[in-house]
Parts: structure tokens; C-alpha cells; sequence
């Protein structure tokens, strides 16, 4: 379904930009290694820990170097295998093979934008902020369109197991389906817990959920 | 919600606040310099606390009071413009009153004759409530209100 | 109000269906509404009035005003000095947004230091004002209505141009965001909060020319410098420091992709 | 001192149309600093606008106007070149009284 779309849509909205760019004649050679390198030298000598965020967040990994380095270019296709092979391998299952909890504490999660930023409690847990980009349960009028809808997640796929792995999959690393997709790394990045992960695959494929109502 | 309760409760509240606020002298003729902040009428906490009061008829509702460049929906809650036109014959007052705020009088404002019954400002809303335009003309009470919505903002507010 | 909205919602699920689509449109349209109902009084003017005061009288160490900074269009002058930032400043030898000018001026003309200059770069309340807040809602207050003209040929400029366009798509921290990752296509929102395409020259133009801005939900002006450093506290990475090198060179990116629209601030925002 | 007001007063047809922004805090007593204390409420309690040493409207506020308030009304009777005063009084006993010429 649409969660792919995301992605690639921004890479083609990338292309675009470089062609404006061309308007104004400011337009990057393609791949500059200099501009590239002083770009990230620059970008380190600009910042400062504060709080939770310390500098090493500005160190890239593999995944958002290439994320980076291709934005505004058309990822190649072997590129992108690469980007979304590395990142499956790092997911992993909870030991008790249980993937879902309690939607009720899965939206309050997704409500929750809280967590990582300098300006936040570190002892307090992390929210996913699910709808500052994804409508989920109608109710709920103020949600973001970065990514798809996720209205009727479980309904239209099925209540099945291939459904509510899916969606734990997805939740724990985007790239692996969707190479630099604008989605947070949820569980490789221990942003969430494994019981938060639990409960907002809850959300999505519990069929008591008012997202699947 | 029971909708025939809920326009009993809204008559109720804005009528209980009325009996407060000229039971303390308050919107009394004439008034219009102000001088002395009314500490009782801006203390009303709750619908509870208001409903403790009654007494009396409720104030009428009416077609002739108007929300202008009043949005049903606010983005931030910090500020909410609030525009009130009264076509009520000798409007003498107008107040806003937020059900849900910890004090629900949010402002009042005396029209000498020769000032036109209609006024903006900005209120704060501390979540989705009923505004209520509360009009003293000729020596009584009329009322309209307006569900206005609070949104949460983005990027975890 | 979300709790509430959704406890009652899922009281009456007959009724969810229908909220979710039919008001969804309705809610962007109110919120237009309401954006329109704030453009009548801007309290930025209250910014602007206390900046040009502090413009025009002695300050600091050296009790001298502003008479002599040069914003790039000759010493004191301020009409349409903003739309042209930020520029190459040969006494400075550095590209310079119009925040690191002031501080400049602040330092090498009325004799403050860095120190005092920058103490308060983002107000808080009456009791910690920010002068350069107000000094930039003056400053750009009187480029209303000019359009803005970066000289991107300009060599400096045109180099921190291309390093922010870079930055602009630098991936990291915990959430794998860049500039791009909210502001890389169009028609976005965030919750409901409109997301501008800077990669499109429209989105640039309409964002870049509305800053600095009131900020309704802060009660202050806000400045192109306060608005680059909390999207990184939201992208979750480090604080991005006042008047650094990547402020500048990501504000020559997005005021360059500005080029040509109408300066329009400083504006009235959620 | 507090700031001035930005006053702004024009003649429409037969009215003159008053908008005002007030430079203040509008602290209502409810929020907590970041050591969780309580902030104490803060805010103008009365407003008065006269033309011609006659009041042209008073009002009360609660804690509830917002930060910076904005206010806008019309009344009969103003010339070119006349001033309109306001004043507000704030709970602390601050006031602030500016003029504005009817333009």
C-alpha cells in the first residue's frame, strides 16, 4: 500500500529541485565531494551538545550518508537494495514472539511527540508522534500528511500474521522497506521501546482499534 | 451528547454568571469609567461554582448578537480572535465568557451610547469550549454563543 | 482537547467515519479563517516601535547608534538593507545574515562584547527581552514591499549557498531528519500546520519573506536565526549555535531560493 | 515603564475606528516556571478609551486576553486631527496612558 509511495514521491519532488536550481543558476555540479565534505565539516563546527543531543547525532551512518548524498539524484537501484538489505538485518523480535499490545497505550504514543529533543526530559519515555505525519484513528483531526493514512491499516490488509509483522517491521526500520523514506528508525534506533513498538502495532492492526473501525 | 442538555447547561452557565456579576454591582448603568476591577465576577472557577448562584430566569438567547473574524477552529489556543456585534436595541455591555477556561469571564466591556456595539479582540482557550457573547441592553440579558476548537500543534506542540 | 475529541469519538462510532473525511477539509479551511482573522493587528509592531528607538539612540560602552552600521547598503541605512541579506562584508570578511551584522556593529562599533552582545538572542517574556529581536523587527520592517535581490554571484555568497543547499538534505541524529525530510515536497503538513516546499521557489519565497515573525503561541518576534535553531532541536540534533557558519550559509540557501518575491515581514504566525 | 501602545485611529465616513496592541505579559497565574513555581497572575485589569475627555469605551479583563492584547471598536463623533487617549491599569497598579491623532 501507499507507505512506499512516500519515499520515492520525495525523491521525485528532489529532482525537481535541482532543475530550479538550474533557473537561478546556482545549481551544484552533480556531486561535489568538496562542497559534500566542507558541507559536513561546517555543519559540525556550527553545533553544540546540548542536553540528550550530543554532537555524535551529527555523525552520519551508511544509511544517511547515501540518503544524503543522493538527495536530489535518482537513487540507483542497487543503492537502494543495499540501503534496505542492511537496514532488515537489523530487526529484531521480541523473545516471547508476541508483536501486539495494547492499542490503547499505542495511541497515546502516537499522540506524543515527545522525546530526544535537547529541550526534553530524558527519564521521561519517548512518544513515536505517529500523527504529526499519518492520519490513524479519524477522530483525531490534527494529523500530519508527510506519510500515507493509515486509516483502516489492519482492515484493508487483513487481521493476519503477515499483516502484524509487516507493520513491526515497518515501525522498527522504514529503510528496510523503503530506502530513505522520511520514517524514524523506531527500533533500531531505540526510540521506542519493544512494549511501545507492541502497542503501536496494536494500533494499527488490532481490529478493536478505532483505526480499523 | 444530549443536545436538549446541553443548551440547558450553556443557558444555565452564562445566565449564573449574570446573577454573579450583577449581584456584585457590577454592570450597573452608568459604569463606564471602570475605575475598580470586579474580583468576584472574574473569580468564577468553575460550572459548579456557578450553578451554586442561580437563581432567576436565564438570559435570552439571541439572533442579534453576532460572532465576526471568529474562526470555528484555532490553530493556538495562546489566541483566539473573538469579533461580538450587538444589534440588540441600547447594548450597554458585552462580555466573553469561556465555559471551559479556570475563570470563565475573559473580558467585559461597557458601550457608552455613541460606540458602536461591535468589538474585536483575543482571548486565550485553555481546549475546545463554548464561547459565550453575553449582551446587557436596556436592562437585560441576552446571550449567544459558539463552539470554537483547539488544535495541537505540530512537531509535539 | 485531542483526548477529549477522541474519548467522545469513540463513544459515538457511527459518527467517527464521517469526522474523519467530511471535517478534515473543513479544518484546513477554518484554520485559514483563523490565520486571517490574526493579520489585523501584528503585535510585531510592538517589536518594531522598541527597535527603532534603540536604532536611532547612543548604546553601549562606546554610546554610539546605529548611525554608522552598514547593513550593505551604506552606513545607517536601512530601507530595503534586509531584502539584500545575507551579503559578503569586506570589514568583516565574512558573509553575513542580518543577526550577525547587528552583533557585528554591536561589538566593533558601540563596544560591547560578543559576550553582551549575544546574551539574549531569543527573548523570554518582559523580563528577558531580546534587543536583537526587536532591532531585526525594525530592520526588516522597512523592507516591506522590496524585493528581495541576494547577490548569489557574489563569490562568498554563492559558495555559503551551495553549502547550505547541502545541509539542507544532511540526514542524522536519532530520527534520521534533514531540512528535507519536512520541507522537501509539497503540500505537507505537519498535525495541521502547512509545511512550506523550500525546494520549490514558491515555498522559499512564501517562507523565507515571512520571517522574522510574531509567533502567537510564544508571544514574541521571532528571527530567521530562532527559526533555523528550533527546527534542529525538533530534527533532534545538537543546538545550533547563534550566528554560526551553517546558520549563515543555510539562510543564504533559502533567502537566495527567496530571490525576486516580495518581502513581506515580519509577519503573524501560529 | 511599560512600552507604549501602538495606537492606530481613522476616520470611516461618520466613525472613527480604534485599533490598539498593548504591550504586556497577560500572566493568568496558572503556568509554572521551569523549577515548577507557580508564575503569579499578571495582567491589565481596566481599559479606558476617551475622545474629548468623554469615554468612548471601558472595559474589564481577566487573565484570559491574550499576551500583547489587541483590541478594535468604533465610535461616532471623532474629527481629523482629534486624539483619542486610552489607558490601562494593570494588577500590579502599572499604567500606561498613550494618545493617538485621528488620521
Amino acid at each position: 500500500m501507499g507507505m512506499k509511495v512516500g519515499a520515492r514521491c520525495i525523491a521525485g519532488a528532489l529532482m525537481a529541485i535541482v532543475a530550479g536550481g538550474v533557473m537561478h543558476g546556482c545549481a551544484s555540479a552533480p556531486a561535489e565531494p568538496d562542497v559534500t565534505d566542507r558541507a559536513a565539516a561546517m555543519l559540525k563546527s556550527s553545533f553544540k551538545a546540548r542536553g540528550q543531543a550530543t554532537m555524535d547525532r551529527l555523525d552520519q551512518d551508511e544509511t544517511q550518508r547515501l540518503c544524503s548524498e543522493y538527495a536530489g539524484r535518482t537513487l540507483p537501484a542497487s543503492t537502494a537494495e543495499t540501503i534496505e538489505k542492511a537496514n532488515l538485518a537489523t530487526i529484531r523480535y521480541p523473545a516471547d514472539g508476541k508483536l501486539v499490545g495494547d492499542w490503547k497505550s499505542g495511541e497515546k504514543i502516537a499522540q506524543s511527540g515527545q522525546g530526544f529533543q535537547y529541550s526534553d526530559d530524558p527519564k521521561k519515555s519517548a512518544g513515536a508522534n505517529c500523527y504529526a505525519c499519518h492520519q490513524l484513528a479519524p477522530q483525531e483531526l490534527s494529523y500530519g500528511t508527510i506519510g500515507p493514512s493509515l486509516y483502516g491499516f489492519g482492515k484493508r490488509r487483513g487481521f493476519t500474521d503477515a499483516t502484524r509483522k509487516y507493520a513491526w517491521d515497518k515501525i522498527y526500520n522504514a529503510e528496510a522497506f523503503a530506502a530513505c523514506s522520511n520514517m524514524p528508525r523506531f527500533g533500531q534506533h531505540h526510540i521506542l521501546t519493544e512494549q511501545q513498538i507492541r502497542d503501536v502495532v496494536a494500533l494499527l492492526v488490532d481490529p478493536a482499534s478505532p483505526v480499523n473501525q | 451528547m444530549n443536545t436538549q442538555r446541553r443548551q440547558a447547561m450553556k443557558a444555565a452557565s452564562a445566565w449564573t454568571l449574570v446573577t454573579l456579576v450583577a449581584a456584585a454591582g457590577w454592570l450597573k448603568p452608568g459604569d463606564a469609567a471602570a475605575e475598580d476591577w470586579n474580583k468576584g465576577a472574574f473569580d468564577t472557577h468553575s460550572m459548579d461554582e456557578t450553578l451554586k448562584a442561580l437563581g432567576g430566569s436565564p438570559p435570552a438567547p439571541s439572533k442579534d448578537i453576532v460572532f465576526f473574524s471568529t474562526p470555528d477552529i484555532a490553530e493556538n489556543g495562546a489566541v483566539v480572535p473573538i469579533g461580538i456585534r450587538s444589534s440588540v436595541p441600547k447594548t450597554e455591555s458585552i462580555a466573553i465568557l469561556i465555559e471551559k477556561n479556570p475563570n470563565m469571564l475573559a473580558a467585559v466591556f461597557d458601550i457608552p451610547p455613541g460606540t458602536d456595539p461591535s468589538l474585536s479582540t483575543r482571548i486565550k482557550m485553555g481546549q475546545t469550549s463554548d464561547v459565550y457573547a453575553l449582551v446587557k441592553a436596556d436592562g437585560k440579558y441576552y446571550v449567544a454563543s459558539k463552539e470554537i476548537k483547539v488544535t495541537l500543534g505540530g512537531c509535539g506542540g | 482537547m485531542m483526548l477529549r475529541t477522541f474519548a467522545t469519538g469513540i463513544a459515538a462510532t457511527a459518527l467517527a467515519a464521517f469526522i474523519g473525511s467530511a471535517l478534515a477539509e473543513s479544518t484546513t479551511d477554518e484554520i485559514a479563517k483563523y490565520r486571517e482573522a490574526l493579520q489585523d493587528g501584528n503585535p510585531a509592531e510592538l517589536w518594531e516601535a522598541r527597535g527603532e528607538e534603540m536604532w536611532t539612540k547612543p548604546r553601549g560602552p562606546k554610546q554610539v547608534s546605529f548611525a554608522a552600521c552598514d547593513l550593505g547598503l551604506g552606513a545607517g541605512v536601512v530601507k530595503g538593507a534586509y531584502a539584500a541579506l545575507p551579503r559578503y562584508f569586506p570589514d568583516a570578511a565574512r558573509v553575513m545574515d542580518l543577526e550577525t551584522r547587528l552583533v557585528w556593529c554591536m561589538v566593533h562599533q558601540q563596544g560591547y562584547t560578543e559576550a553582551d552582545a549575544t546574551k539574549t538572542t531569543f527573548g523570554n517574556g518582559s523580563a528577558h527581552r531580546s534587543d536583537l529581536e526587536a532591532l531585526a523587527a525594525y530592520v526588516t520592517s522597512q523592507s516591506r514591499g522590496v524585493r528581495m535581490n541576494v547577490a548569489l554571484d557574489e563569490p562568498h555568497v554563492h559558495d555559503m549557498y551551495r553549502l547550505g543547499e547541502k545541509m539542507f538534505y544532511y540526514r542524522g541524529g536519532t530520527h534520521d531528519f534533514a531540512c528535507a525530510t519536512c520541507h522537501g515536497d509539497d503540500g505537507k503538513r505537519i498535525r495541521l500546520q502547512d509545511l512550506p516546499n523550500l525546494t520549490k521557489l514558491e515555498g522559499a519565497q512564501k517562507a523565507y519573506t515571512t520571517w522574522p515573525a510574531y509567533r502567537v503561541s510564544q508571544g514574541e518576534v521571532r528571527t530567521f536565526q530562532w527559526r533555523l535553531n528550533d527546527c534542529f532541536r525538533q530534527q533532534r540534533f545538537p543546538e545550533l549555535e547563534f550566528g554560526s557558519d551553517a546558520s549563515i550559509a543555510l539562510t543564504a540557501y533559502l533567502a537566495g531560493r527567496a530571490n525576486g518575491a516580495e518581502y513581506n515581514g515580519p509577519a503573524i504566525k501560529r | 515603564m511599560p512600552d507604549p501602545m501602538k495606537i492606530r485611529a481613522n476616520l470611516l465616513g461618520d466613525s472613527t475606528e480604534v485599533k490598539v496592541l498593548m504591550s504586556h505579559e497577560m500572566e493568568t497565574g496558572q503556568r509554572k516556571d521551569a523549577q515548577g513555581k507557580t508564575i503569579p497572575a499578571w495582567f491589565i485589569q481596566t481599559v479606558k478609551v476617551t475622545h474629548a475627555d468623554k469615554v468612548v469605551l471601558a472595559a474589564q479583563w481577566g487573565p484570559a486576553v491574550s499576551k500583547n492584547p489587541f483590541l478594535s471598536f468604533k465610535f461616532e463623533g471623532g474629527a481629523k486631527g482629534d486624539k483619542v487617549r486610552i489607558t490601562w491599569i494593570d494588577n500590579h497598579g502599572d499604567t500606561r496612558t498613550d494618545e493617538a491623532t485621528i488620521a
